[in-house]
C-alpha cells in the first residue's frame, strides 16, 4: 500500500484577498476528492511550491525582497480553508499569507496550472456526537481550519450551536471579507453566510474589539456562559494565543482542541522535525509529532513554550 | 523494464537487488513511510539511529530550509533499543531489502551495547555506525573527526557484530576524509557509508538568533552534492576501490542522475535522504530512472559503472 | 540615505566605509568591474590572486553550476607580479576603498617574494594569503589545512609585509578551523579572512567524464552559506573575537540579510563573490540594504551588530 | 562610470519553432534600446533566468527532466539573432534550444513578462569599408548571431555580396523557417526574406545536403571561387565546425572570424572561466577572454582544441 503518493492538483483560482492575504483554488480529481472529501478540519496538506516562478520584483514587498532570493526545496504545509464537492471531483479553498519564498511563489499560480499535493494529513478537530456547542477561537492566519470546521459543522452537525471569535493584528491581517452591520457593527462575512455569529477582535483596535481575541472569548463567556450540554472551544493561532485560550477555557471547565504549528520539512512523520511535547503517563514530557499526531491536540495535553 | 538489465549490486556480500537505499533519519523505522512508497522495491532500507536508551532529542525549531537545502538538528530523537527491538524490529522482519540499523551513541559501550543486541535480530542485515552527528553535544562528530577514535569503535562494535555487515557512517567535516576511511577499513569495516551533514548555521537577522533551537544544525539536500561526490570519489580512489569496500554515497540525491554521479564516483550503493521528505516516492522515481539509463546506454549490468568515471 | 546612520567598520586599524567588500578572484583587478559598480562606495577591494610568475591556469571548462552554487577551478589564472605592479597597481591608486591583494603561492618564498614587492605599492592597504585555493595541484590547499604551514607562510609574510594588513584567508575543509585561525593569529596576522571555496566535482553521466578540465573545483555560493557562517561564528567565538582580530566573512552573500548573517555571527567585514558574477551591482545594493537594515531597527553604528548573535 | 549594470526588458513574445527551438522577443527602452540598436552581430548578453518557473512535468523532454531540477543561479550567454528598432526603442529577437533548466526556464516567459539583462557585451564580428563578399557558415545554434549579421550586412552594407551556409544534425535542429522552392529545393526563409543565398547541409541528410556544412562551403568556392576584392568568411557554431571552417578559409586563402563558445560564469570579464586560447607573440599560447575579447576571433589566432 502506497496510496498516499504526491498527486497532481490543478488550479482553478488564485487571487489577492488583501495586500499579503490571498485565496488559492485548487481542483482534485479521484481518487484523491474522495480522500479530501471525507477529511476533517484541521487535517492539513504538504504543497510543492520550489519550481514555481516568484512575482515580478517590483511586486515583492520590501521586507521580504532578501528572504524571496532562497531557492527553496521544500513543501509547504497547508491547512484547507473550504473543501467542497465539484463535478468532477472536489475543490480546495487555500487561506494563504504571504510570507516568505514559498507564499510569494505561490501567489503566481494561474487557472489551469497544476499544483503537487500531498494530503490530506495529520489528525484534525474532533467533533464528538454529543457535541452542542462549539466555541471557535481563531488568531491571524489560524483561520484557515477554523473556518472550515465552521462550513463543516453548519453543514453536517445542525445539532450543534456555533460562535466564532476572530483575532489578528490588524484589520490588513484579518484573513476574511469584513462587512459593516448596521446593527452589529464589524461582521466577517465568511462567519455570516454561514448564520455563525462571530466576534473580532484586533490588537491595533482597527477593527472590533480592541485587545485579544481570548479577551471577548472570556467576556462571551462571562455574559453567556458556555451553557446546557458539551460545549468545546476550538483554537488554531499563534502558540501563545492557543496558550491563552486553553486557560480560558479551563477557567470555564470547557474542553478545548488547540492545532498547533511548527516548521515541517515533510509533514509525513519521517524527520521528527515537528514535535510538540505533551504530557504523558504519569506527567512526564513526551514529544508528540505535530505533523502525524497533531497538528489538533488537546489543550490539557500540550505543554505550552 | 526489459528483464536484460541487471540493477543489482553485490555490497559486501548483500545482494542488493538495486542500489537505491534511504538514508539515516528521513525514512523513519520504515512503516513512517510504507504508505508513500514500495519498500520493497529498494536495495536495502535504513533505519534512523538507535542508541541504548530511548531520546528526546532538541527543542524546536528543529529544522530551517536553506538554499537549495536544509539544516537540522533532530538530535537522535529516537525511541530506545529495547522498544525498538520490541516495537519496530517486527515490522522489519517480512521486508525484501536489506535492513541496516542505525547506531548511535556518546561512549563506545553505548555503541557495543546497541550493536549487541541488534546482532542477535535475524531481520537485520547490517549496522550503520553513526561515528559523525553534528547535533548531538557531547560525543557524535568528536568520534567521527577522529581516525583513532574511529578504529576503536569500529574495533569494539565489530567484535559484537556477529558477522552483520558493519558500515561506518562519515562525517565530511575533516582535513582528510580518507585517514578516516582507512582507520574505519583497518579495524574491520565492511562498508562505509558518506556523508554525513555539514556543521552549518542560520541566523534570523530580525530577531538576531539563531533559527535553530539547537544554534547549529547538520546542512543537507542538493547544496552538498558536489562535495559529497568528491568525497566519495577520493575515499573510492585511495581507500575503498583498492580494499575492495564497498561505498554507499549519499548527499543530496534527488533524481537517477544525481544517483549516477555518486555511482561512477565509486559508490556501490547510494542513499536518499532529503529528497525523501519532498517526495516521499524519491527512491522508486531513482530506481526507474536507472533502468531507463542503462537502457538507454545499452548498460546490461549497472554494477559495471561503479568508479567508471573517466 | 539617512546621516545618522554609520556604516563604518574599523578592519585591523583601516576604517572601511562600510563593510562590504569583494571577494578575490571574482572582480578582475578592480578595472573590469567599474563599469558596473560605483567602486568607490566598496568597503574595501580584494583583488584576485597574484603569483610571482603569470599563470595561464586550468584548460577549460573551468566552471559548472550546481544546485545554488557554482564550482570553478580556475587555477589561480593571473598576469603575475610584475605585470601587476605595472600596468594594474596605478588603476588602484585613485580608489576610495582599501585595497587588499591576494597573494598565492606554491612555496612559502613565492608568497615572500610577492608580498616583498607589494609592501613597497602605497596604494595597497593589505594584503590577503590565500593559503587556501583548491584549484592548484601542488601546494595551494596543503599550506592551508596544516596549522604549522600556515604559521610559517604568516610569519615569514608578515616579515617583510612592511606593516601593510595581513589577512590570511582559510579553507573551510579542515576538522578544526580554529587550530588554523589561531596558527594565522600567533604568527602574526591582522585580520583573517574566511571561507575559501569547498573541493567538489560534477560528473557528467551521459560522458561519464568530470564536468570540469581539473576533474575537482571549488565550490562557492549560496549553497554553502551555512556552513560559512558557521565557521565564522566558531571563530570569532573562540578565536578572533577574544583576540580582538577582525573577520571578512563570505560565502553565498547575495542580500544585506545574507552579509548580516555573517556580521551578527562576528564578521567585521563581507565580501561578496559568486553573486558578483551573477549581478555585478551586488555590493552596491548591499550596502543600500545594510543602511535601510540600520534605519528600520534604529541601529546607529552597524559596527555594533559585529558578533551580536545571541 | 557605472552605466552597464543589469536592467530589466519587458517580453514581448515568446514561442516554439520546432520542439526543442524557440524564439523570444523581448523590448528594450532607452538608455539601453540606443546601446543595442549600435550593437555589432556576434555581441551577446547576459539573461537572468533563475527566478523563472519551470515548465509543467509533462512538458518537459524526458532526457532533460533529471538536469531541469537544478537549481539555477548564473546567468545565460545569449546572441541577438535580430535587433530591431521600434517606436519605443529596440526590439531583441533571441532564437534559443531548450538544453537545460535554463532554457527550459525561459520558454515558459510570456508577453509582458520582464527579464533581466546585461549587455550587449564582447566583441562582434568585424566588418572592415573594404569588404566585397561575406560568406556565413552555421553549425546548430551557431545560427543566431549569422542570423542578425546577415541582416545587418544587407541594410547597413548593400555593397557586400552575401552567401550563407547553414548545417545542423538534422531538420528539427535547424534553427530556421525551410521552405522548398520549386527551383532551388530546401531553402531558408530568413535567409530568403534578406535576399540572400542560403545552402543547407544535414549530418542525417534530413534536408539539404547529406554532410558537413564545411563541404558545402568547399564545394561552392570550387565551383564559384571567391571573387574580386576582400572576402570574409564569418562562422559560428560548434569549435569543431570552426576548426574545420578555418581550415577551408586558409586552404583558399581566405580571412576567417569564428564566434567561440565558453561555458560562462559571468561574462563580463571577472571569472576567468571562459579563455581561449590564441597565438601570443613569437607563437606562445596565451589565453583570452571569450567573453571580453571575443567572443569573435580571428580564426588564424585561435588555438583550436
Ligand atoms: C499544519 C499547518 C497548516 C498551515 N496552514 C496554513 C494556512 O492555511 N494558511 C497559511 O497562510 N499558512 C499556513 N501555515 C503556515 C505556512 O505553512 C507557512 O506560512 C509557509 O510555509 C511559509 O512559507 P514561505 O516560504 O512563504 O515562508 P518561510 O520563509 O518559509 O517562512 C516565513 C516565516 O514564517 C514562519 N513559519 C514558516 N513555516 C512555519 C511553520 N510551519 N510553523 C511555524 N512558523 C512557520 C517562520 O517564522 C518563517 O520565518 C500552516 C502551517 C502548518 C504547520
Ligand atoms: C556568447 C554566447 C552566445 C550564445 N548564444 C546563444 C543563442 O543565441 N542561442 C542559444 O540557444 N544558445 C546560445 N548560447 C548557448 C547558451 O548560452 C546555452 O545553451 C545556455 O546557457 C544553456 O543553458 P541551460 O540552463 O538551458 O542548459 P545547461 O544545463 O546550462 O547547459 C546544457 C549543456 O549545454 C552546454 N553549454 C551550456 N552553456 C554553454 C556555453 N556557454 N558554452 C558551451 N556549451 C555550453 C553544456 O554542454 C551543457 O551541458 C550562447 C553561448 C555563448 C557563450
Ligand atoms: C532530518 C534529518 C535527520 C537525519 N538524521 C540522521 C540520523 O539520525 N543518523 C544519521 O546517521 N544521519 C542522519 N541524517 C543524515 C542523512 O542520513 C544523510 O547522511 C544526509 O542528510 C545527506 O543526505 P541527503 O542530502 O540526501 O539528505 C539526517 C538527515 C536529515 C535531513
Ligand atoms: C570564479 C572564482 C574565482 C575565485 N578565485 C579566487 C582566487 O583567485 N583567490 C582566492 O583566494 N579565492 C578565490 N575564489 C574564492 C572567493 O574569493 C570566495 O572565497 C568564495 O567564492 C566564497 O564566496 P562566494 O560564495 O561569495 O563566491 C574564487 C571564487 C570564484 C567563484
Ligand atoms: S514534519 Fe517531518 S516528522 Fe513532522
Ligand atoms: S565569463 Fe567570466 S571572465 Fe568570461
Amino acid at each position: 500500500m502506497s496510496g498516499k503518493r504526491p498527486f497532481s492538483a490543478t488550479v482553478f483560482k488564485n487571487r489577492a484577498l488583501r495586500a499579503r492575504i490571498w485565496r488559492l483554488d485548487v481542483d482534485v480529481e479521484p481518487p484523491q476528492a474522495q480522500t479530501f472529501l471525507a477529511a476533517i478540519p484541521g487535517q492539513f496538506m504538504e504543497v510543492r511550491l520550489s519550481d514555481l516562478s516568484l512575482p515580478r520584483g517590483t511586486e515583492i514587498p520590501e521586507d521580504l525582497r532578501d528572504a524571496a532570493r532562497r531557492q527553496i526545496i521544500l513543501r509547504r504545509p497547508f491547512s484547507p480553508c473550504d473543501i467542497r464537492k465539484t463535478t468532477k471531483g472536489a475543490r480546495l479553498g487555500v487561506l494563504y499569507q504571504i510570507r516568505g519564498p514559498g507564499t510569494l511563489r505561490m501567489s503566481t499560480l494561474g487557472a489551469g496550472d497544476p499544483l503537487s499535493l500531498i494530503g490530506p494529513l495529520g489528525n484534525g478537530f474532533d467533533v464528538p456526537a454529543d457535541l452542542r456547542r462549539a466555541l471557535l477561537v481563531t488568531g491571524g492566519m489560524g483561520a484557515p481550519p477554523i473556518e472550515y470546521l465552521a462550513e463543516y459543522l453548519k453543514t453536517r452537525r445542525p445539532d450543534v450551536d456555533v460562535r466564532a471569535f476572530a483575532g489578528a493584528k490588524g484589520l490588513e491581517e484579518l484573513p476574511y471579507e469584513v462587512r459593516f452591520d448596521n446593527e452589529k457593527g464589524a461582521i466577517l462575512d465568511e462567519f455570516r453566510r454561514l448564520n455563525v455569529e462571530s466576534c473580532i477582535a484586533t490588537d491595533d483596535g482597527s477593527v472590533g474589539f480592541h485587545g485579544f481575541v481570548t479577551d471577548c472569548l472570556h467576556h462571551w463567556l462571562e455574559r453567556n456562559s458556555p451553557g446546557e450540554g458539551r460545549c468545546i472551544v476550538y483554537a488554531c493561532g499563534p502558540e501563545r494565543m492557543l496558550a491563552a485560550t486553553a486557560t480560558v477555557a479551563q477557567a470555564w471547565g470547557l474542553e478545548c482542541q488547540v492545532s498547533m504549528e511548527r516548521m515541517m520539512a515533510c509533514g509525513i512523520g519521517l524527520c521528527q522535525s515537528c514535535v510538540v511535547p505533551v504530557r504523558g503517563d504519569g506527567g512526564t514530557a513526551v514529544n508528540k509529532l505535530c505533523c502525524k499526531d497533531g497538528p489538533v491536540f488537546d489543550s490539557k495535553d500540550v505543554i505550552f513554550e | 523494464m526489459s528483464d536484460a538489465i541487471d540493477l543489482s549490486v553485490d555490497f559486501a556480500g548483500l545482494r542488493l537487488a538495486n542500489p537505491v537505499c534511504t538514508a539515516s533519519g528521513t525514512c523513519g523505522y520504515a512503516d513512517e513511510l510504507a504508505d508513500y512508497l514500495d519498500l520493497n522495491r529498494l536495495g536495502a532500507f535504513v533505519t534512523k539511529s538507535i542508541t541504548v536508551e530511548p531520546r528526546a532529542g532538541n527543542a524546536t525549531p528543529r529544522i530551517v530550509e536553506t538554499d537549495a537545502g536544509m539544516l537540522n538538528a533532530i538530535g537522535l530523537a529516537n525511541i530506545g533499543l529495547e522498544r525498538f527491538i520490541r516495537e519496530k524490529v517486527p515490522l522489519l522482519e517480512g521486508m525484501a531489502p536489506a535492513v541496516f540499523v542505525n547506531v548511535a551513541g556518546r561512549r563506545i559501550e553505548e555503541y557495543v551495547a546497541v550493536a549487541e543486541r541488534l546482532a542477535e535480530c535475524g531481520a537485520i542485515a547490517g549496522l550503520e555506525l553513526n561515528v559523525s552527528c553534528p547535533n548531538v553535544k557531547q560525543g557524535g562528530i568528536t568520534f567521527g573527526t577522529d581516525p583513532d577514535q574511529i578504529a576503536k569503535v569500529t574495533a569494539a562494535v565489530k567484535a559484537v557484530a556477529g558477522g552483520k555487515c558493519l558500515m561506518v557512517k562519515l562525517t565530511p567535516s575533516v582535513t582528510d576524509i580518507t585517514a578516516c576511511a582507512r582507520a574505519a577499513v583497518d579495524a574491520g569495516a565492511d562498508a562505509l557509508s558518506l556523508v554525513n551533514t555539514f556543521p552549518a548555521m542560520v541566523i534570523d537577522v530580525a530577531s538576531r538568533r539563531p533559527v535553530l533551537a539547537n544554534v547549529t544544525g547538520g546542512l543537507s539536500g542538493p547544496a552538498i552534492r558536489p562535495i559529497a561526490v568528491h568525497l566519495v570519489h577520493r575515499v573510492w580512489r585511495e581507500v575503498a576501490g583498492p580494499r575492495g569496500i564497498p561505498l554507499m554515497g549519499m548527499g543530496g540525491i534527488r533524481t537517477a542522475s544525481d544517483a549516477l554521479e555518486f555511482i561512477l564516483a565509486g559508490a556501490t550503493a547510494v542513499a536518499v535522504g532529503t529528497a525523501t521528505l519532498i517526495d516521499p516516492d524519491t527512491a522508486e522515481r531513482i530506481i526507474n530512472g536507472l533502468a531507463a539509463y542503462c537502457r538507454r546506454t545499452g548498460t546490461t549490468r549497472l554494477a559495471d559503472l561503479i568508479g567508471a568515471v573517466q
